[in-house]
């Protein structure tokens, strides 16, 4: 997961600005396991959807190659549009 | 879950520790839904582009679960009723 | 999981009737646990037993209307069983 | 796992921390046993009453873990104490 | 994530906490790693010793989900960016 | 997991002696959730191999006794050899 200390993502504005340190650690904390999650369930789909399970050898072939690029841009919009559909139907039923 | 017998700082406690838990459940049900949907549902890796019959499947996916989900809450609620009961001694 | 703030379940005397804030808090939020997890647990098995992963529709029909009903109830049941023959094997061998 | 180098309210607060991680795990071996024993036993959705046949399996599937359980206590103790001194470089 | 909003304290907290979960992650993909592949490599149980066959299987599993984390790693931390504005409303 | 309480391992000296109980206390809690993973997963994988899930009777017969003893045996060793390939691979790459 060290791609969190080395890349940074863009500056993005906490909701409810606050001065209290635990509400700020809460949040920067929530981010960093739904990315964290997000990051481990890719790896298992696109194992599970890319490579073959009888390991012929060490390296990824370029047919993986390609494959897990693909799946990787794949999972995230689908986690994208995941989250947007609950989001309107929250809208809908207001079931908060 | 009985909490008449919490004196109001538990009450606060127990608030603010439902809620805490309320938020990671729905995260992780929103990514367990992700992902059941992604392995059912994304199968053509020949593009990088989500297709509009994933898409839809994608969205009838989570469509079924959230309904199952509501259903499961109804029903649920009612079975656990019935056997508080029997499973405490 | 707004069941558990809408539908609460009748009283139940907590074990080891305590004025520590602690323990009170801890037996409440092992129950609390208990029940979430079961319920995910029956969201999932009863998906894998009465939900086609073709997705034809977004509806639930009929049919797996029925069977979610019923999968909800035996799951309980079997649920309860369990507990039931753990807590006779335990009195058994007195491993705790 | 030396604890002899935990002065004394390090051990208190070690031993409720085994406590504690004990009950959680047997919540979870309940959990995923019930699962378990579920999937393997409960297939019949024609009735929602667990049938005779479906109750003698989830008995069975029950003791047979536990058992497995039971042995694999004793194979594994026995095994971490071969590979202790490997596994620490 | 943005960092820069928090004071000295908070940073040095969230610092600490990043460091722990690092280590927690490290053992989550560790343990699931070995599973994985015994899973998929391990078959032959008429001995008790790990085969050579079985072995060169776990070291290229191994190897191969190795690789396959270490191009995750960068596409994802690329989606990730690109991403970024429309999950945030 | 009651081995832990009774069978207890032979002394390991932990790195960096410190007299500062959270971190004893945080290094014995490493180490007891790795034990509780590793043999919960053992649990989980020598089941899949080793026992029918048809579950003619409740005992285990004398093959799945030999199968999960082996079973066991095995993966403990592949734990190992995993363990030691990270090492290799984190020191080639020093990617920590």
């Amino acid at each position: 997961m060290n791609f969190v200390r080395n890349q940074m993502p863009p500056p993005s504005a906490p909701r409810g600005q606050s001065q209290q340190p635990s509400v700020n650690i809460q949040m920067a904390e929530q981010e960093l396991d739904m990315i964290t999650t997000l990051f481990n369930n890719i790896l298992d789909s696109c194992h599970k959807k890319c490579i073959q399970p009888n390991y012929s050898e060490g390296d990824l072939n370029k047919g993986e190659q390609v494959c897990i690029d693909r799946c990787i841009a794949k999972y995230f919009d689908v986690n994208t549009k995941v989250g947007l559909q609950l989001q309107k139907m929250e809208k809908v039923t207001t079931r908060k | 879950m009985d909490f008449s017998n919490l004196n109001d700082y538990d009450r606060k406690q127990m608030e603010h520790l439902i809620e805490e838990k309320q938020m990671k459940d729905f995260m992780r049900m929103y990514s367990n839904l992700v992902d059941r949907c992604f392995d059912n549902c994304v199968n053509d890796f020949s593009t990088k582009t989500v297709t509009s019959k994933e898409n839809a499947c994608v969205n009838r996916c989570v469509e079924k679960f959230m309904k199952l989900s509501e259903r499961a809450s109804a029903r649920f609620a009612g079975k656990y009723f019935q056997n508080i009961n029997i499973i405490k001694k």
